[in-house]
């Protein structure tokens, strides 16, 4: 195909779109008035189906397979990230020291953890009943977890966290939801349909598979969210290239090791423990 | 008058965007970011759109300025070795 | 527009502006103790909203920003450790906001739980309360043992 | 018990105070749990509780990983 001929065809194909969008905003209801025929729709729909948050049923039910591929795009950017994160054969990791914290922020951390945690399980719960879902109490769950991080050490946190169960855990909740979609297929309706017993109105059991799909977007951005840390937390502390020194202040011992760890905890750099950079561009403008 | 919450919220979304955009240095950029992203979780709350303002919550409070702090800490890292590399 | 509404508003403009003007400008010690005085008062703001619009369930968003803002503090608190421990001395402006953290809170939640119907709901608003004053306290302790250092 | 160096207590010693400990922490967040929700029903409590027992699993597991250092 010559250029010019690509260039009939793309115009073409813009040409088609820019009249279906001219005809559909045509066709819109007018901006800003006091009837909204969507969102009255829209949470008809809801209570139909006995969900009270009509968000979480625009999320999941009506437009649960828009949710699909919003979680396909955070499964997939994880992946990428990992993969571009990864430990390069010119790359060595070094053991992260103890940071020195100071007590009460320790203690405050190891008491909110378990709070912060089962926060993130409520607002995944109660998706459906309350502002909150999957993808919002995911988040707070896996934040929760980096108490550990920011109040006590990095090896802390790694001695709670197994990456590999984590990665394990957001493929299931990525499967989760598919395997759930096919409960539509399996009763005869189209894919993703909420085919579950709707149960009472306002309680943890209503809206058939909604609670059920946002409990595996839960675990999926919980775990996506951890590993995605992961590979920050292990680039910005424990990787080094070699004939970087990893932090240690410059005169001491510079002879750049090349290949394998060093021993734990001995020249490794201090962790929360960086050389001096400041910038001398502060302030605003 | 029922529209003053909905104006200031957005008022100050607005000084905090213009405070991130005229932030240079990335370090204090991530905090006027965090900033930015409260005030845009009050915005959605006047809007009354609670979800989206907890998920406004859920990742710029804590999650944004870790990523980003991270990210400037392994850069300069590396900026800082290579100095040193070519002071040798 | 009622009386809750209208108390968000003047805490929106009498504290969140000032706080972050503040956070846009001068050392850094100044700027994260100017953010997490951002965090509590945005709580604050989102308890009085949910009374003002008669929703509870708008509650939760102060509770998870009650949970996750401390950490965020944190963050900065431990990413920033170098820049912490060069900034100046603490002045008093910077002790104002520290204090000012801890002391809007117990106005604010005791007023909501006075006018809440005595129950969980009551519980929960304190909780909300007591997670906010922890986290501020926790977090000012913190950014002052870091320029200490 | 960081920092102080003592012998080892027995096995059974350590499990029962492992278990009281996480025993503890499921309470308390069960007792969270009840707070945080609007009406309580049955499934709310079974829901609860089976969440809070992970969630003071790892409440132990992150003290210990803090205290071990």
């Amino acid at each position: 195909m010559s250029p010019r001929t690509r260039l009939w065809v793309l115009a073409c194909g813009v040409a088609g779109v820019a009249a279906l969008l001219a005809v559909t905003v045509w066709r819109l209801p007018p901006f800003g008035g006091a009837r909204h025929p969507y969102g009255e729709r829209a949470v008809e729909a809801a209570l139909a189906s006995r969900v009270a948050n009509a968000v979480a049923s625009v999320n999941f039910d009506q437009r649960a397979f828009d949710t699909l591929g919003e979680q396909a795009i955070l499964f997939g950017s994880v992946l990428g990230t990992v993969v571009v994160l990864r430990q390069t054969r010119d790359e060595r990791r070094v053991e992260p020291e103890p940071a020195g914290v100071a007590g009460p922020v320790r203690r405050y951390a190891l008491i909110a953890l378990p709070v912060v945690l089962l926060t993130g399980v409520y607002v995944v719960a109660h998706g459906q009943l309350s502002p909150g879902g999957g993808f919002q109490g995911g988040v707070v769950a896996a934040t929760g977890l980096h108490l550990l991080y920011v109040a006590v050490d990095y090896r802390a946190l790694k001695r709670v966290r197994s990456v590999h169960l984590f990665t394990l855990a957001d493929a299931a909740g990525e499967a989760g939801y598919l395997l759930l979609g096919t409960g539509g297929l399996l009763a005869g309706t189209a894919y993703l349909t909420d085919v579950l017993p709707l149960g009472t109105f306002g309680t943890l059991a209503s809206g058939g598979t909604v609670p059920l799909l946002n409990a595996a977007i839960g675990v999926e951005v919980a775990a996506a969210v951890v590993v995605l840390l992961a590979r920050f937390l292990d680039q910005a502390i424990e990787i080094v290239t070699s004939g970087e020194e990893g932090d240690r202040a410059p005169g001491t011992d510079g002879a750049p090791g090349t290949g394998g760890a060093r021993p734990a905890g001995g020249t490794g750099r201090a962790d929360g423990a960086d050389g001096p950079h400041r910038t001398g561009r502060g302030g605003a403008g | 008058m029922d529209e003053l919450p909905v104006a200031l919220a957005l008022l100050l979304v607005a000084c905090a965007g213009t405070a991130a955009v005229a932030t240079r240095d990335p370090v204090r950029q991530s905090l006027v970011l965090g900033v930015l992203g409260l005030a845009l979780a009050l915005l959605f709350t006047v809007l009354q759109a609670p979800d989206v303002a907890l998920s406004q919550l859920a990742v710029g409070t804590a999650l944004t300025p870790l990523m980003v702090l991270l990210s400037v800490r392994k850069v300069r890292r590396k900026a800082r070795s290579e100095r040193r590399e070519e002071h040798e | 527009m009622n009386g809750w509404l209208a108390a968000a508003c003047a805490l929106l403009v009498l504290g969140l502006l000032p706080a972050l003007a503040a956070a846009c400008t001068g050392p850094v010690l100044r700027r994260v103790l100017a953010q997490n005085l951002t965090t509590v008062l945005t709580a604050l703001v989102l308890l009085l909203l949910a009374q003002g619009y008669a929703r509870p369930a708008y509650g939760d968003l102060a509770l998870v920003l009650a949970v996750l803002g401390p950490a965020g503090t944190l963050v900065f608190e431990r990413l920033l450790a170098e820049e912490l421990a060069a900034s100046p001395a603490r002045t008093p402006f910077q002790r104002l906001m520290g204090l000012a953290g801890t002391a809007a809170v117990p106005p604010v939640v005791l007023a909501l739980a006075v006018v809440t119907d005595p129950g969980r709901a009551t519980v929960k608003l304190l909780l909300t309360g007591c997670l906010l004053l922890a986290g501020s306290a926790v977090c000012t302790r913190a950014l002052t043992a870091a320029w200490g250092r | 018990m960081r920092g102080t160096v003592r012998p080892r207590p027995p096995r059974a010693r350590r499990a029962a105070r492992a278990a009281g400990e996480t025993a503890l922490w499921w309470a308390v967040l069960t007792g969270l749990w009840l707070v945080l929700i609007q009406t309580v029903d049955r499934l709310e409590l079974v829901v609860g509780t089976a969440a809070a027992l992970p969630v003071a699993c790892a409440a132990r597991a992150a003290r210990l990983a803090a205290a071990h250092r």
